[in-house]
């Protein structure tokens, strides 16, 4: 009931998939500083993350994939006014695993061998849209010499490449670290950057959720994140901070 | 993090699929029964609307159980006048696998329900049993394999499930993050050891379990 | 006693059950007529399997269908056994806990006879443990009857009970229900194709023919009848009543007085004095004109030629309806011997009698 | 013809069938005995629906079974037509794709007969768009039998086909069986409770008792051997073959020339001089020491004692075997007649048969 | 992007639900016979082996299988020898739909193949029919009620899939990408009008033809 969410209650982090990992490492290193609760983490698609939250769940902060959503949420009325604001921007990067990168990107794009290219889906990936805008500028989007396979995630997208399925795939450097951390071996020479210019910016919003009201770790969880130790493990997995 | 050790999704997946199956199994026998021996002629309609719940994908059938008994939702309203929550929370767990796996109860039970001999169940009433021990007594000793089916079919499609239970459900460890739920995150965060441990335990553990209830009922079947 | 009758209109594709009937009982009414007169389809609708269009059932005085009063007491509620002629047993039961099932179902007061009795009565000890799908069909029939009488019902129906059943399995199962039937009085109506069978148990007997009762009555008058359909079947026979009048230990025989005269039939334990019932089949009837010299032949009855039709399907066969002191006894003679004897209604005739048995 | 012979040795649960057999044919091969003895057993063994823990089977010299040699003809390709015992119609098809299901299966070349006759002979005419789900116990039967005909077997297996017909019915059924199954040399085994049946149709007879044959042979001595249990059978009786000697056209009746005497029976309809078999109820046959008066027996046979036994069943009757010209013939009288006549073997008799009738 | 006027989805789940329950009516109606019918002693562990795909998560399962039948997968290597991509082409939709809706044609199959009458079967085998005309003259039409359980539920399972078509066939539009996908994109953009309207006419037009089958079975049933 109701009263689940009293003040010695953790706090209940509603998190883009693609951030969860990070977001389990700030929860574990906020618990771990201030001995309060370690914060229960919730992770999904952003945008079935703010349906839920709509429909009431009991997340206390939602930490977004893009802007989109919190902004909704914003005009819905059911965040704290002023909350909101970008805690990362992701960065786009290519995989393309078995050899140790050496040339540009589009002459990566363009090798005979590169038959198949996974991206996350455009519809429900600000990545996807990222990836999406790096083939157009680059005139492989409409007629492209590969085949584009779409993951519903950011996941997705990586275990294409993973398991041999794509040549190449368009995913986030915050990946690179995660499949490290994962013990799949670094494959850091393995990935290229792409540059930032050619994409829109990824930038991914915060918002505190109105129903958190009254409960004081929240705000401490939140200032956590934004204090310098926090925005240097999110830069740590591959985010770049607010512009 | 060290999900493979964490076993509160494995326990909360075996809680939820068993609850579930044992719902089902209570709400889906009567329902199995009219339509294999009722008169109605709307049967048929019957029939067509409890395949529904599985033509939509699980995530939008959750989204929109969502809508109808979350916060917002004429449902949802209703209830939490009992300060009863009916999602994010093992309830709502519990509803959407019901919903979501009723087709595969309902199916088999109709399909061994009509070939329950007429003529048993007949010799039953002429014997002085009524309606409801009729089926208990003749109808259903006579389907146990139908009931073993629908059984098993309900435990090991919840224990799958994750579209519905991840939107009503709302992913929340401890609470409502089942197994299928941690494997996919797992999976989704790269993190393959992990998510081959608990999915080759899964698969060992559900095959374990499955051979034995089969086994079970093969000497019964024998031996009766 | 319970007094069955009504009438009921069923119609099934083609077929139109639409009959009257009224049996007063007590004991058993013989229901027969050919393949697909509307026996079982008259059974039905007694046990209330079957929902006829128009008609009214009452039994015993209570009513138990009536169409057009929405009146309609579901089968559990009705006091019958059925004995259905494809015996379906449970096929998940054993054959004990087939037994028990309708008896359990009785509130012990209500119930008249115990398992081991009807166990006993019907041989089935030794299939007790047994499960029914491997029984044979004689065990199958047997195993039927006794999950019927255990429910202890007030009418019983029995719709060729013992057709799979051999001669002495048949006569051993015919004894024991007899004997039950009459302990608790029982009303039943008993469906058989073997007429000889058929009398043994009835007081009252209905011929069915496409769909309708069409001759029925005190089984004594019924069989005899010269121009009903029994006695021009080849097992058609003759009921009289009579008391037992002495015993020949030393030949196994009894003498019983019928119709004012004796009659010697195989030995039965039965005491002096008490009444009982024979059977006559109308073959082992021969006439003369005399009384017959040194025949292996015991009985020889005075009669009357009181009524003689030619066999309707074997032209050269003769029907005679005797009258023995105002009983009826039919005789089955051929055409040549009835115009060697000269036999017309009134001829006085000596009825030599080659068996006579016990009908009860 | 067809010879019929082998061994099967089967266990099932308790019941151990373990028994052998030869029958040389030709025609029917009656079996009988006891409910539970086996019978159903051994016709399934035969059909090779059963697989024998050990044995051997030979139908008219093929191999069909042989445990130690690993052979077995599985049923489909055994030329076999069985008549199960409880029928097992095709629920989803109607009557006549049920009569059809096998003749289908047949090369044409391998058809004997067509679904017109079979359907005239039982009287199928009607029900042939019907269901098969809601026909009466009769019919059903005979869409059984008609449906193995069709399939126009070497073998013909058949469980009491006609139990559930009435007496009427069965006849009809067993005279067109008897027609079919001589036309076309169709080897066949016949179970039956009701021997009088069996007798009509069978040239031989065996009997099971405990999975066992325990009597087996000619039919005509088999059923009149006073040691074997055929004899003490209320329907016991005998088999004489004859030669139709004339026709009496006004009174419709033959008269057979039987073991050197005449015989008199209902009017058949068969050319003078053809030989035919005629069968006598022990029951229709009376003893008498001097030639009788005026009686309505139109038969009277001189014949002698060869074999007197008390009944086991039924102390107070005989079973007697007469020697009619070299014929066995049985009687059965009660042991008071019996001993008032002072019958031993050798006693010269006058044998009254009250009812003759064809056998074949 | 305006995908409710795109009916490509929907003609291709269509094509995949059918395609996938005729091939699974096709491998399960052996399996299931058998299972039913069969004298081996390892029929319980076939049984809990089937139900198996749908312990695990779709994703997760459709993970799995993409490793297996992959360009670097022991089976994909195989295939591809024969130029046959399986996976992220309509071929690798249909494989993953047909193991994941196995169980739900092999049990309801199972369920009443066990119930068609020995006795019915002996006698087709006496009037001269091999086990296999025997199967078809005698146990399928016995069984018409479970065949359309089985197919209506393979059908609706595949229409709503989701997880394993989106890993196997890698969401490419006019190719591999489903109406569930469709649905769950506008979902998750927040596309409610689209998502509804989308799911809206899934729904009744499944109802529609789910009725229909019923209904027609119905009268099948009665007539016969
Ligand atoms: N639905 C139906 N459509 C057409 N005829 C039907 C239907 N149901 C039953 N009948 C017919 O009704 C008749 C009576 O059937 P019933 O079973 O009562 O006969 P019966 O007297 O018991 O015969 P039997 O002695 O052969 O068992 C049969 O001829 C049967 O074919
Ligand atoms: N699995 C089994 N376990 C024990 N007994 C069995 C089994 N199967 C059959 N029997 C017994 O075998 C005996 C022979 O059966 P069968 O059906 O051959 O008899 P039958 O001679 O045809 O009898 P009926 O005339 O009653 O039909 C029966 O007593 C039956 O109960
Ligand atoms: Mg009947
Ligand atoms: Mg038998």
């Amino acid at each position: 009931g109701p009263a689940a969410w009293g003040a010695d209650e953790p706090v209940r982090v509603a998190v883009a998939a693609n951030f969860k990992q990070t977001m389990d490492r700030l929860a574990a290193d906020f618990s771990k500083r201030t001995g309060e609760l370690a914060p229960i983490v919730s992770s999904g698609a952003s945008g079935l993350l703010y349906s839920q939250i709509v429909q009431g769940a009991p997340f206390d902060v939602f930490f977004s994939a893009d802007q989109d959503r919190p902004v909704r949420l914003e005009q819905d009325g059911l965040v704290v006014p002023g909350s909101r604001y970008t805690y990362a921007v992701g960065k786009l990067a290519i995989w393309r695993p078995g050899r140790t990168w050496s040339g540009t990107l589009e002459q990566a794009l363009k090798a005979p061998d590169v038959k198949v290219v996974s991206i996350a889906n455009p519809a429900v990936a600000p990545y996807g849209v990222a990836a999406q805008q790096v083939l157009e500028k680059l005139g492989l989007w409409a007629k492209p010499p590969f085949r584009v396979v779409q993951g519903e995630s950011l996941g997705q997208a990586f275990q294409f490449v993973a398991t041999g399925n794509a040549q190449l795939g368009f995913i986030a450097l915050s990946q690179v670290k995660e499949a490290m951390s994962a013990a799949e071996g670094t494959i850091a020479n393995e990935v290229l950057e792409i540059d930032s210019r050619l994409y829109a910016p990824l930038a991914q919003d915060a918002v505190r959720l109105k129903r958190s009201a009254g409960k004081a770790a929240v705000g401490r969880f939140l200032d956590f994140v934004r204090s310098p130790e926090g925005r240097a493990m999110i830069a740590a997995a591959g985010y770049a901070q607010d512009p | 993090m060290n999900a493979a050790l964490d076993l509160t999704p494995l326990a909360l997946s075996l809680r939820l699929a068993a609850v579930t199956a044992v719902i089902l199994l209570i709400l889906g026998t009567p329902l199995a029964w009219w339509l294999a021996q009722g008169r109605s002629r709307v049967r048929f309609l019957v029939e067509a609307l409890v395949v529904l719940p599985v033509v939509l994908p699980p995530t939008v059938l959750g989204f929109y159980l969502l809508q109808l008994l979350g916060a917002n939702g004429p449902l949802g309203r209703l209830w939490s006048l009992l300060d009863v929550r009916l999602v994010f929370s093992f309830t709502g767990l519990v509803i959407g696998s019901v919903i979501f796996s009723l087709p595969f109860v309902v199916y088999p039970l109709k399909g061994v329900f009509e070939k329950v001999p007429r003529a048993q169940l007949e010799a039953a009433a002429t014997l002085g049993a009524g309606p409801l021990d009729r089926f208990f007594s003749v109808a259903v000793p006579a389907s146990l394999s139908g009931f073993l089916a629908a059984g098993v079919l309900a435990f090991a499609h919840t224990l799958g499930e994750f579209g519905v239970v991840l939107m009503l459900g709302g992913n929340i460890p401890g609470e409502t993050q089942v197994l299928s739920i941690a494997i996919y995150n797992h999976v989704e965060q790269l993190q393959y050891p992990a998510a081959h441990a608990l999915s080759a335990g899964l698969v060992a553990f559900s095959f374990v379990v499955l051979a034995v209830l089969h086994f079970t009922h093969s000497r019964t079947k024998a031996a009766t | 006693m319970t007094r069955l009758n009504g009438r009921f209109t069923l119609r099934r594709g083609g077929f139109l059950l639409d009959t009257a009937f009224d049996s007063a009982g007590p004991g058993v009414t013989a229901l027969c007529g050919p393949s697909g007169a509307g026996k079982t389809s008259l059974l039905r609708c007694l046990a209330g399997l079957e929902m006829p269009e128009a008609g009214t059932l009452s039994v015993g005085g209570e009513v138990w269908f009536d169409a057009e009063r929405g009146v309609s007491v579901p089968p559990q509620r009705r006091s019958i056994g059925y004995v259905t002629q494809e015996p379906s047993l449970f096929a998940h039961l054993s054959v004990e806990d087939n037994l028990l099932y309708g008896y359990k179902r009785l509130a012990p007061s209500a119930r008249k006879t115990t398992l081991e009795d009807v166990v006993d009565g019907l041989g089935l000890k030794s299939l007790l443990p047994r499960r029914v799908t491997n029984l044979s069909g004689g065990e199958r029939q047997r195993v039927a009857i006794g999950r019927a009488l255990l429910r202890s019902p007030q009418v019983l129906l029995l719709d060729e009970p013992v057709s799979a059943l051999d001669v002495a399995g048949r006569a051993d199962v015919l004894r024991y229900l007899r004997l039950v039937l009459e302990r608790f009085a029982v009303r039943s109506v008993y469906v058989s194709h073997d007429l000889r069978e058929a009398a043994r148990l009835a007081n009252e007997m209905l011929w069915m023919e496409g769909g309708k009762v069409v001759a029925q009555g005190n089984a004594r008058d019924v069989l005899t009848d010269v121009h009903l359909p029994f006695a021009e079947l080849d097992e058609a026979e003759s009921l009289l009543d009579g008391v037992i009048e002495g015993h020949d230990e030393q030949m196994g025989l009894t003498r019983i007085r019928c119709a004012n005269q004796a009659l010697w039939l195989t030995q039965v334990e039965a005491p002096v004095g008490s009444s009982h019932r024979v059977q006559i089949a109308a073959r082992d009837v021969s006439l003369a004109l005399s009384a017959p010299g040194a025949v292996s032949i015991l009985n020889v009855l005075e009669a009357k030629v009181s009524d003689l039709v030619v066999a309707p399907r074997q032209p050269a066969q003769m029907i005679v309806r005797l009258d023995v002191a105002g009983h009826p006894l039919l005789a089955r003679i051929t055409r040549k011997s009835a115009l060697a004897l000269q036999l017309q209604t009134g001829t006085p005739v000596w009825a030599l009698v080659k068996s006579v048995a016990l009908a009860e």
